[in-house]
């Protein structure tokens, strides 16, 4: 079960770090993490993949859900420092395009 | 050499977690496993054990009683884990499966599946549900 | 004497509203068809047209623009539907559509729809989907 | 497109009258109306069906959901008036022992 941590930068950017295995048990605790953050002003997301030992199609559909919310507002949703599994998982969706993933969290904007 | 590992799971979500710490079982009783083959088979089995567990939950409404019996298995040739469930016919067509647009918030977990490993077999036998998803071993 | 009405619908959940209204005309048109087969044909016209617009929404998650071209025929010996869309194909096994228990809140769309009418068929054809709903007429 | 009407009786029944076509786009108020009588304290319910022309598996979907909530707070949902149309769809689903039509609103409960 994955843990959703949230903070943000001092230049206003969400940081959302969900810890451990994101499947359909954890999946909508960080669509509404994402949501939360937009809601208070917040719309440029980072998701910061580096501590997620785990993604299934139920955690990619949070991310895009949080994408989609992230635009919706102005901003944008970008996930970083994804492990070898979440990159295989992005190209076997063809999601690699519309979630590029970043090095660091802080070159994600 | 075939290692054999078997439970009885529940069809909700929080077994999830169940499944995957005997996928984690499996590979410490077989580190023989390639990092990629690990990687794919344990992707495939997440989505069906999920598809199961989503549809019994639809189609039934009710507190999620039904029982999923997992066996994996990991020979020389491949890793194969099966899945048998006492539910409803399952009314999915496995070849038409495919992969919902970019912008899509549900849909993939099939056909993810399907792309992960080299077969997922669904098959109807009397009144069980049996999934079947099979792993070849890569060097 | 055959009758045939055409319409492009957008997969939307008002264009069930059109869909209905395009049925009534029909029955205007041809009086001759019994309430029975009224009933059973547009109860399995709309479960199907429903599953195109909720498994449209479903797998693409966009804004409704799907089209799906209605035409509704009527002869001697029977009503027919045949509804086309171009979106993805439909991983569906209508051979093993079951009707879902009491207690649940969705999934007898299908089940439904098979129960009603004597055929319900789907076809992929290239890229299009192709639904016909067909109810032989009775006395 | 359907209407929801909502009353209550002196007997303290809650009375919801969807007129029109109870499809894919009512389906939802329909459950809502149900839910909104339980949360104020009526979980005796009647679905008076007499001004419904068409019910789908939605509306169906909807009586369901709302039959459980009335029974999860001590009450229970019944439907009164069906057309022909309405008893056929309850005798394809199997729901005609779960949702036993009635005659009348007033012989409801
Ligand atoms: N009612 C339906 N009509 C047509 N196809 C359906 C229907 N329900 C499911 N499918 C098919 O089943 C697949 C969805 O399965 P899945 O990947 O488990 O999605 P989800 O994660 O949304 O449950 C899709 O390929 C879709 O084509
Ligand atoms: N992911 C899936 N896995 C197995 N079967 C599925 C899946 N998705 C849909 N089905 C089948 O499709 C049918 C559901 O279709 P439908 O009646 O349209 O339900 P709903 O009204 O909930 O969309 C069921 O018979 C179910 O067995």
């Amino acid at each position: 079960m994955s843990d959703i941590q949230v903070h943000r930068t001092d230049h206003g950017i969400g940081v959302v770090t969900p810890v451990g295995r994101l499947t359909m048990v954890a999946a909508k605790p960080l669509t509404e993490a994402v949501v939360a953050l937009v809601d208070q002003g917040t719309s440029k997301v980072v998701v910061d993949l580096g501590e997620t030992t785990f993604i299934d199609s139920s955690g990619l559909g949070a991310l895009i859900a949080g994408l989609k919310r992230c635009r919706q507002a102005g901003g944008d949703l970008r996930i970083a420092r994804p492990t070898e599994q979440v990159t295989t998982v992005l190209r076997l969706t063809n999601l690699d395009k519309v979630l590029t993933p970043r090095a660091t969290v802080d070159e994600a904007f | 050499m075939a290692t054999a590992h078997e439970a009885v799971l529940v069809a909700r979500p929080e077994d999830i977690e169940v499944l995957q710490d005997m996928v984690a079982a499996l590979w410490d009783a077989e580190p023989g496993v390639g990092g990629t083959d690990r990687t794919r088979f344990e992707m495939a089995l997440v989505e069906i054990f999920a598809n199961v567990v989503e549809h019994s939950e639809r189609a039934h409404g009710g507190p999620p009683v039904r029982r999923v019996a997992v066996t994996l298995t990991v020979d020389e040739e491949q890793v194969q884990a099966v899945l048998v469930d006492d539910g409803r016919p399952a009314a999915v067509d496995l070849s038409a499966v495919t992969m919902p647009d970019e912008d899509a918030t549900s849909g993939r977990g099939l056909a993810l599946a399907v792309a992960a490993v080299d077969d997922v077999d669904y098959q109807r036998d009397g009144d069980i549900n049996r999934w079947t998803v099979t792993c070849r071993r890569t060097a």
